[in-house]
């Protein structure tokens, strides 16, 4: 199976040709890949070079945390990417994004109101959690719509806070 | 000695008393939120008691249920730990009337510490230097302000009575530009305050964190264990902690050691406290504020000392003299601290909530964990991000980094985020390997991405991108799999055969 | 300094070794057999080799494999740890003629004190007192037996020259009864082994087993580093370890320390060894034998010193000095090992294998751990039964045992049975406390259910039923609800779902 | 649900009033019990103590593991008491026993031949596992059947060595 694996503005192609070889770019490496204890952690011995890191999915990508660095990789296969382009780019950039909670908390302020045109990292809702203050931003410009909270409410962890248009 | 003793608090220092107290033998006595009944202090206590909703509030913080627990279990003493009721000067009176030993200061200390401005009034009287400024003094006008100024020195800056978060904050090298940035302070004060009074403080340059840690009994005696630098914050919480400071030297240490034990000393002190200093690149040093109470960081004091903090607090508690007088307070080695706190260091430290499903501690030599989390605990919103420190111990300073970084590296929580990778870059940058910092210095300086592009920068790359697709095709081939079974799933039928082989 | 160090062991001594080499900024070369791929010091270690199938005779003793990893990751040292290769003089040698550090001592010290009779015959030239006996004087006649006997002085033992498990072996009071005594034990000696030969030795009566650890440098200077008192054996395996040891003193401590260097000295030793003595309930002390080697106890020495022993092996393999002369080395403290085995203290000590499922590690001040099993590790077959090293230190031995007891209770490792509760059961026994035992005390004193009957016996009688009860009835309930609910298991559909989101 | 529970030579009734509240003898005390994180370690709660024990199924009972001593205890419901009074005792001491391998590993030697009369606790096979000789020995006494293994054989855990009858 051919990947295309993206990380901190680089392409590699990776094959997985069987369960001990891969191949990346030019060169055919011999690799030892397992997960510990099925956790989202991994084992990974590259021709004598042992590895270990956390990866998780990412909204869109996955994030691997590797020796106190992370890496965001996006990752697809061959096919999904002959799709993805005949389909075209950009589209991503429209469309509604809903702001969730990221964790359970107290919403303490509202910056923004309906219809308000805002910036990309404007800060749109103010949430305690944890004894703390966490300042969610906008991830784009946008319109706000929908704002489906009020200051002092409880809320849920994923709870669609406001949208942007 | 003490028969029972109830600990007012939750996480790594609930479990930490209960450690101190099992070690005594002393009964213990765990309070509990309904989030909490699965918690370590919980399961390590001889006895618990629930009280309340999850919200502080509604459990931790009502006096009145732990004082019902403390007529309930028959505890005869009651130690607050830091934060929730540890600086309230009413719950340790409540606690004297009765008839048990709250393990803290007398309420009156507490009060004369928890007001500032008297504190502030009382370590003056005792000799003990404070950031100059105008802040007891009220409402001044420009005038009074103009010719204050000068008495304070430059750079100095104007702070709004009402204030907080830098609103209404200026600035002012010289006395010339004063006047103008006087207006503009006091408009933008009445504008976020609707209150436009300000007052002046020195600004201290480059400013570090230094603090000292006392222990006084009830004989008079009054030690210091030497200072604690803590200069590593973000939004004012602190994040790393060293001792001894790489900043000092056996005469400063002695110098503030000694004015550390006056304020304690003026305010009559008896048990563990701490005295908070900003200290300036000219090694003037200021009073901050005294805590009165133990510390989060009174670990990397006991590593670099050998006294055991905790258990000398409930000697002193007891009535008993003081272990050790301060010649017998020997400095060895070097001890740092790191404050594991679930929040995402890559996504603005946002705290992170969930079930920790997996870990794995960083042990062996030199090497001291305290905390309250296992794998199978759930991190809830209510309470404080931190859930574990991590202290080593190390024969010089640069023996105690590279230890840190080793168990960092080792490191595993898994379910929620970490700061881990924040404290494995901070051991990897220069600056602070050199002991060059301020409080200043994770806001203005510090980046999670300024020192990655090393030598081991491009294998990173390549082998994040291998375990990246690695993982993808695992999922994929898994999810296949799933998909491929169908709806038959077998284990559950295993656990019931089991079941009745054990009953026949 | 060493660029990359190659650990030649698995378990706990293999990730001790990583760290050392970690905090030391020394690259790291894991072996592993099939059996160790998720093991830590796989996880741990810079890169990670397969030696062969999981027994140790395919793998971990297989030399030749771990040279040929040797050149292929270009180490330039390599760590025998304790077991496995570790005492192999041919190994040692092979390490050198392959131009690669062996962190150990040299291979004719190891041939010298491998060998019983020539250990024995060095360390008597060099005055170190050995159990006095015959058996290096070879077959002897009962005339020559009768004779020689008043010289080794009564009791002595009479002891099968090719035996073991005490078949042929008599003790002997007084010359008169011994004709009779060396007939029975030829006879049985015979029927045993088919060789009725038979040797003298001196019965060391209430022995304690306590050794002292030796540090040696290439330019002739041999410093000890105190004793440990490993007197607490099953099986003649050793199970708690102490430093110092109870029976020690000031004086003692520098006689047989001084003895120790001697007998290092005499076999012209470089690297970390440890001489094992024999003491009597009269201060009477016996060399015993030298191990080559880092030992397993080795972690108390390092909380009684202060000594980072791994630390210091490789400083010295590297052709530098000792850090500390005899002088520098101060004793502080108290420091108790408990060794945690896979095996049943209730069942005879069978161990135990499976699959950890959890485990929770007692942490908090003065607590150490060496282990090399996490949550979801295997423990097989095929190695030591020792997964973990637990270590506390205290200011008295009094601290210590109080710590240990701490430590033990919080201690939780599930899926495969440990001696904990054993540790447990030692740490409340009154002789134990006293420091009144010798090598035979467990085989012959101890008992699990010895100190059981106390005040907390019938209260824990009581919820033991009903914590039963309470499960029991659980699992009815369980169980039932599963027969109830069907056939359908949802967990997996979830599953699929949100991976099908994933890749939207 | 009412239950017996004997330990230690003494017999408790036990009975589950609700979730909260537990009879045991004459006494109702109230409980909070509850497993943790789905591991065989269980957290009890009775008016205010707070104890924590592993408790295993054995055999024919549980094995309660609590502040360091090992409590085996037999859990029977009233309606199994009623059937096994009923079938009358002494049942369990007769039939045929299977000697198992506790743990995977070696046999080492087999000290019993076929046909052979045993004593209780005597040595039946010398099983090695983790560097160690661990001797099975008879549960009771009986006579040797079924020799399944031979000594250098490799076992199984649970693998049935012999039978005794």
């Amino acid at each position: 199976m051919k990947y295309i694996a993206e990380v901190e503005g680089k392409e590699f192609e990776v094959e997985i040709l069987d369960e001990k070889r891969v191949r990346i770019g030019e060169r055919i490496l011999n690799v030892n890949f397992a997960s510990v204890n099925d956790q989202p952690v991994y084992s990974l011995i590259v021709d004598g070079k042992s590895y270990e890191a956390f990866v998780y999915p990412g909204e869109e990508d996955w994030q691997v945390l590797l020796q106190g660095r992370q890496f965001p990789v996006k990752v697809v296969d061959e096919r999904e990417r002959r799709l993805r382009s005949a389909a075209g780019g950009g589209a991503a950039q429209t469309g509604e994004f809903q702001l969730k909670a990221p964790m359970p908390g107290l919403i303490v302020s509202i910056l923004v109101e309906e219809e308000q045109q805002v910036e990309k990292g404007q800060v749109l809702v103010v949430l305690e959690s944890m004894k703390m203050q966490n300042e969610l931003k906008a991830p784009r410009a946008g319109v706000v719509r929908h704002i489906r909270i009020q200051p002092g409410e409880t809320v849920e962890q994923r709870q669609v806070l406001l949208a942007l248009h | 000695m003490f028969k029972k003793v109830l600990v007012a608090n939750r996480g790594e220092i609930a479990v930490r008393i209960i450690r101190a107290c099992r070690e005594l033998g002393i009964e213990t006595v765990a309070v509990y939120s309904e989030a909490d009944r699965q918690s370590l202090h919980v399961r390590y206590a001889d006895e618990a008691y629930l009280l309340g909703p999850a919200p502080s509030r509604e459990s931790y913080l009502r006096a009145d249920k732990i004082l019902d627990v403390v007529r309930k279990s028959g505890a005869d003493a009651i130690h607050p730990g830091y934060g929730f009721l540890a600086e309230r000067e009413d719950f340790a009176a409540a606690c004297l009337d009765l008839g048990i030993a709250f393990i803290g200061p007398k309420p009156s200390s507490i009060a004369a510490m928890g007001d500032k401005a008297e504190a502030r009034a009382t370590v003056i009287k005792a000799g003990v230097p404070v950031v100059p400024g105008t802040e007891a003094v009220g409402n001044m006008t420009d005038d009074d302000l103009l010719r204050t100024a000068p008495n304070i020195g430059f750079p100095l800056l104007i702070k709004a009575t009402a204030g907080g978060g830098g609103k209404g904050m200026r600035e002012v090298k010289t006395i010339e530009e004063m006047p103008l940035l006087l207006q503009s302070a006091r408009r933008e004060a009445e504008s976020a305050f609707g209150d436009g009074d300000v007052y002046l403080e020195k600004l201290v340059e480059g400013a570090r964190h230094i603090e000292f840690q006392i222990m006084a009994d009830s004989h008079g005696n009054v030690i210091h264990l030497g200072e604690r630098e803590c200069s590593i914050q973000r939004r004012h919480q602190k994040l790393i902690e060293e001792a001894p400071s790489p900043f000092m030297d056996d005469e400063l240490r002695a110098k503030m050691g000694a004015v550390a034990v006056k304020a304690a000393q003026a305010v009559d002190y008896v048990n563990a406290g701490t005295i908070e200093f900003l200290v300036d690149k000219d090694r003037n040093y200021y009073f901050l504020e005294m805590n009165t109470r133990l510390q989060v960081e009174h670990p990397i004091t006991e590593m670099a000392t050998g006294v055991d903090i905790v258990a000398e607090q409930i000697r002193v508690a007891r009535g008993r003299q003081l272990s050790y007088t301060q010649e017998q307070i020997q400095f060895n080695g070097h001890a740092i601290e790191c404050r594991i706190n679930a929040e995402d260091p890559y996504n603005n430290f946002m705290p992170s909530t969930g079930r920790i499903t997996h870990s794995l501690l960083p042990t062996g030599p030199g090497v001291r964990i305290d905390t309250g989390v296992y794998p199978g605990f759930e991190i809830t919103p209510y309470y404080d991000p931190m859930i574990a420190k991590l202290i080593v111990w190390g024969e010089t300073r640069a023996q105690a980094i590279l230890r840190m970084r080793r168990a960092l590296e080792e490191y595993r929580i898994v379910g929620v985020r970490t700061n881990i990778p924040f404290h494995q870059t901070m051991m990897d940058s220069h600056r602070f390997m050199g002991g060059q910092y301020d409080t200043r210095f994770v806001e203005e300086r510090f980046s999670m991405d300024a020192e990655r592009k090393d030598e081991k920068y491009d294998a990173q790359v390549e082998i994040a991108a291998m375990l990246a697709t690695l993982t993808a095709h695992r999922e994929t081939e898994r999810s296949a799999q799933i998909v491929r079974r169908g709806e038959r799933d077998a284990s559950n039928w295993k656990w019931v055969g089991r079941w009745e082989r054990m009953h026949r």
